[in-house]
């Protein structure tokens, strides 16, 4: 009954903290719209946090460049159980355009397990939305 | 029989349950309102049920450096200080626990817990702790003059201290909000002070020091202190409602308490919009708002009303 | 300021004939060697401020690093430094002109050219743990 | 009292992209300030090396999000210089049509990302909802929402029809009529102004040593603007006119920008009211010949430069972008000392930085 329960609230106040690891800022304008007035994530219970602590979802979005490899391992380790990790946009998920470049590591999962894949480059407010929907019924 | 019935009543309806349900209801409906008057949907009814659920069940990290049993026990205290403030506050015209003095009590209660989130936030050795713990010091010492001043108007224009005595005195609309206007702005930013509600949140400014003292805090610690503040939330509407607006005045006997709900509703809608008007003021701003204006003008409505009182 | 005023400026403090070529981006294009460079920007100063310099391009041509110092004084002005392959140092402009700081620190992280009299050569854009050579320095580099 | 080092490090809800600032302040006054940037740097300077030219097209869009179309602008420019390419008119006032939209988007996003950072939500919630109808103009032009993908080297790839410029006019009269609010916030909010009146000042010295560009040079008495200085594009037909302050601080680039919103406005609809006929692109070779080619163009943030040199081959030998943020972010460390701690955020947000653009 009690794990009914925290499942309940897990999934329906879903507080998401957004760093950019790398990425051309397309993918986190679009992240930052589904907050205002047309997309609203607050009616799902989506929340952007200002501390790791206080979050539940990292939303990563840009490949993981050479310099922004220790503070996105920091985040990840202040963020308590149970967390998860969402790579947005197409160079989150596989370093996209910037494959072969000399100062990118590649995705994001190269370092963090991740839960979800957005595709798009950069993704749309809809898409953000629904992925994240989609990983609250995964949870 | 007696005990089941008084303890019933601490714990059920006027009680710690009753307060809680009314602190979740309540920042639905200052969410809500804020979401509204921004042009978006806003969160479902539950979602401030649904965020404590799952702060309760997240994982609880402790910062190395912090004292563990300090970090536990500040929430614990804060809370206590919270509710017991709530029994004395009236719910409709009924409260757990009226004396001749409850006035001055719930105020001393009301200010405990910023002094708890003060220490929690100097407990933890990290930079935005501290800053925040500072700034909620601060704001403490800059809001707690105007909230007393602005709460005390009413109690020396109707010479008597105790709740229950100033709601029966406003019976059939002589609120003493229209005998008092300026005592109840300057309690009301007091109160907007003490809750560190948008126009004043400095200790918490989420673009300045992230969370401010609860920066480090996660899990059931940071699920208490949320708590904490949802029912100072509740306690600071009801006495405002009960001292300034009349609370559930019994001129339309049988609907007392419906007159008391709608009052508490439009008063968290009236800060919301508060919220939603201005910009976050700076901390010396802050600081100069208390006790360059509200301070003047509580002790000046404080004279007035000692003056036309009796 | 219109190009002969710019060209007598130029040659006053370089004291020697220049060369004026147009690119064909309409820049005026001026060689200069690495001493006179200093000189020449502090001739093209006026009276409210230093020029405005746009950029600081840099790139290997052969086994020469060329750098670029694009300015725009109502029009647009390039000076075009070439120092040898074994002396890659050219003097800073930082000292006199703030706004060169960060565009010599970026040269210097991608080709490694050494700006002499720079406050802090420290590497601007590459993560402090970059192993390799500048990655644009040599022809054949990192992939 | 004891001087702690504030970290607004890599991550940091009041900055949207990793920038490092580490402030020493003692009490609630900044004393120094250390800038770190780098984070973002995805190298693409030495990619677009290894691409061809109609591919580097595609990298360059991707350097911003925010000023996408004024990176390919200047890359599809410079390169049309350098291969003598003539572009037809009507690719240049489209091109210019989504220059200035861009515009208008960027500035609008600023204004709600200042008021965010001053704790005005309802500003920032309002702004990126006006933002939204630019948006669908631009996704009903290009198909893209961010990345356009609209220029290609000797032109356009989209046409605008008269449908949809009809219904561009129509949200564009929507937009003039909503910016009055934000012309009200700008002029007379108190609250607004007290958070940002005569913060984070900077002299005309300062922009002249520095060098700054763009809003936050005109703010100080610059009156440095490519699109008139040197008119690219449609530019040559057009009247560009340009709001110069002269206090500088932080409510004088809000100024400054809520003008050139709405500027902007007029001029995207002085070039959907007058679209030259004609084709759309010209052809352009595989192999560019040898040279170099240096073109300004003015972006949201100001003055972009591209640098591009070829060596006869279908590949760029260098292409070098100097970005507007990177002098703004220069003037940054004599900005920020001597500000109260509350005013950091307000000085920081209102220098409009984009780290994409700067680390490229």
């Amino acid at each position: 009954m009690i794990e009914r329960l925290l499942r309940w609230g897990r999934i329906k106040s879903p507080w998401i903290l957004h760093y950019n690891s790398g990425g051309c800022n397309g993918c986190d304008i679009e992240l930052l719209d589904v907050l205002t007035p047309r997309y609203d994530a607050e009616r799902l219970g989506i929340l952007k946090e200002a501390a790791p602590r206080h979050a539940d979802i990292l939303v990563c979005t840009g490949p993981v460049t050479l310099k922004s490899r220790d503070p996105l391992l920091r985040i990840y380790e202040q963020m308590p159980e149970p967390r998860w990790v969402v790579a947005l946009g197409a160079c989150a998920c596989t370093s996209g355009i910037f494959t072969g470049s000399y100062h990118v590591l590649g995705g994001v999962d190269r370092l963090l397990p991740v839960s979800l894949y957005v595709p798009g480059c950069p993704c749309r407010p809809e898409a953000i939305i629904r992925s994240l929907a989609n990983l609250l019924e995964k949870i | 029989m007696a005990e089941i019935v008084a303890l019933a009543e601490i714990v059920l309806f006027p009680g710690a349950l009753y307060l809680v349900t009314l602190g979740l209801l309540l920042s639905w409906v200052d969410r809500k309102a804020t979401a509204l008057l921004q042009g978006r949907v806003g969160p479902p009814l539950y979602q401030p049920l649904a965020d404590l659920v799952k702060l309760l069940g997240k994982e609880d990290i402790l910062t190395r450096g912090a004292d563990a049993n300090l970090a536990a026990a500040l929430p614990v205290l804060a809370l206590a200080c919270t509710l017991t403030a709530g029994l004395l506050v009236p719910v409709g015209n009924h409260s757990v626990i009226a004396f001749h003095g409850d006035l001055i009590v719930v105020l001393f209660l009301l200010s405990l817990p910023t002094l708890a989130l003060f220490l929690a936030g100097l407990n933890v050795p990290s930079v935005y702790n501290i800053l925040g713990g500072n700034r909620a010091l601060l704001q403490y010492l800059s809001f707690e003059l105007p909230l007393m001043l602005g709460i005390a108007a009413p109690a020396v224009y109707a010479r008597n201290w105790s709740i229950d005595a100033l709601m029966k005195l406003q019976v059939g609309y002589h609120w003493f909000m229209l005998a008092l206007p300026l005592g109840f702005l300057v309690a009301t930013l007091g109160l907007i002070g003490k809750l560190e509600r948008l126009p004043l949140d400095s200790p918490h400014a989420k673009a300045e020091i992230g969370a401010g003292p609860l920066t480090e805090y996660s899990g059931r610690k940071l699920a208490l202190w949320r708590l904490v503040t949802w029912v100072q939330t509740v306690v600071g509407v009801n006495l405002m409602v009960a001292v300034y607006l009349g609370g559930a005045d019994s001129a339309w006997a049988y609907w007392g308490f419906g007159a008391y709900a709608l009052k508490v509703l439009m008063y968290t809608a009236g800060l919301a919009l508060v919220q939603v008007l201005y910009a976050r003021l700076r901390v010396d701003q802050v600081a100069d708002l208390s006790w360059r204006t509200l301070v003047p003008l509580g002790l000046a409505q404080l004279v007035l009303a000692v003056w036309i009182g009796g | 300021m219109n190009q002969d005023e710019i060209r007598d400026r130029l040659q006053s403090a370089a004291g020697c004939e220049l060369e004026m070529r147009t690119s064909r981006g309409g820049d005026i294009v001026i060689d200069l060697t690495p001493e006179r460079l200093v000189a020449a920007v502090a001739a093209l100063a006026t009276e409210d401020g230093p020029a405005h310099l746009s950029a600081i391009t840099s790139f290997v041509e052969g086994s020469d690093a060329i750098l670029l110092y694009h300015f725009w004084l109502g029009l647009g002005l390039t000076l075009r430094v070439r120092c040898h392959a074994g002396s890659s140092t050219v003097p800073s402009l930082t000292p006199s002109l703030p706004a060169a700081d960060w565009y010599e620190r970026e040269a210097h992280d991608m080709l490694g050219i050494c700006f002499a009299g720079h406050p802090n050569l420290a590497p601007l854009l590459l993560s402090p743990d970059w192993p390799g050579p500048p990655p644009l320095a040599g022809e054949e580099q990192a992939p | 009292m004891t001087r702690i080092t504030v970290p607004i490090g890599p991550q940091h809800p009041l900055i949207k992209e990793p920038i490092a600032i580490r402030l020493d302040v003692q009490g609630e006054r900044v004393l120094a300030a250390e800038i770190g940037i780098g984070y973002v740097h995805r190298g693409l300077e030495h990619l677009l090396q290894r691409r061809t030219y109609a591919q580097g097209v595609a990298i360059v869009e991707r350097i911003c999000g925010i000023c996408s179309h004024a990176h390919t602008t200047a890359y599809c420019q410079c390169i049309e210089a350098l291969a003598l390419l003539e572009t037809p008119p009507r690719a240049l006032a489209i091109r210019t049509l989504l220059c200035e939209l861009e515009r208008i988007h960027s500035h609008l996003l600023w204004l709600g990302v200042l008021a965010e950072a001053i704790g005005f939500n309802t500003i920032f919630m309002y702004a990126w909802r006006e933002r939204e109808q630019v948006l669908d103009i631009m996704e009903a032009i290009s198909g893209g929402r961010i990345a356009h993908g609209v220029n290609v080297i000797g032109g356009v790839r989209e046409d605008v029809t008269a449908q949809q410029a009809r219904q561009a006019l129509a949200m564009l009269n929507a937009l003039r009529e909503q910016m009055r609010t934000f012309v009200d916030l700008v002029e007379r909010d108190r609250s607004f102004l007290r958070r940002t009146q005569g913060i984070g000042r900077l002299t005309r010295e300062d922009v002249r040593a520095y060098g700054i560009v763009g809003p936050v040079a005109r703010a100080s008495g610059a009156t440095l603007d490519i699109r008139r200085a040197a008119p690219y594009a449609a530019y040559t037909w057009l009247h560009v006119p340009h709001a110069v302050l002269v206090e500088g601080d932080v409510l004088a680039r809000a100024r400054v920008r809520v003008a050139e919103v709405q500027y902007s406005l007029s001029l995207c609809e002085q070039l959907l009211a007058a679209l030259p006929e004609g084709a759309l692109t010209t052809r352009s070779p595989r192999r560019v010949p040898e040279g170099e080619a240096i073109t300004r163009i003015e972006a949201p943030r100001g003055e972009l430069l591209y640098y591009v040199r070829s060596d006869g081959s279908d590949k760029p030998a260098r292409v070098h972008a100097r970005t507007p943020t990177l002098p703004t972010l220069m003037a940054l460390r004599t900005m920020l000392p001597g500000l109260h701690t509350g005013d950091v955020a307000a000085v920081v947000a209102g220098a409009d930085l984009c780290m994409a653009c700067a680390d490229r």
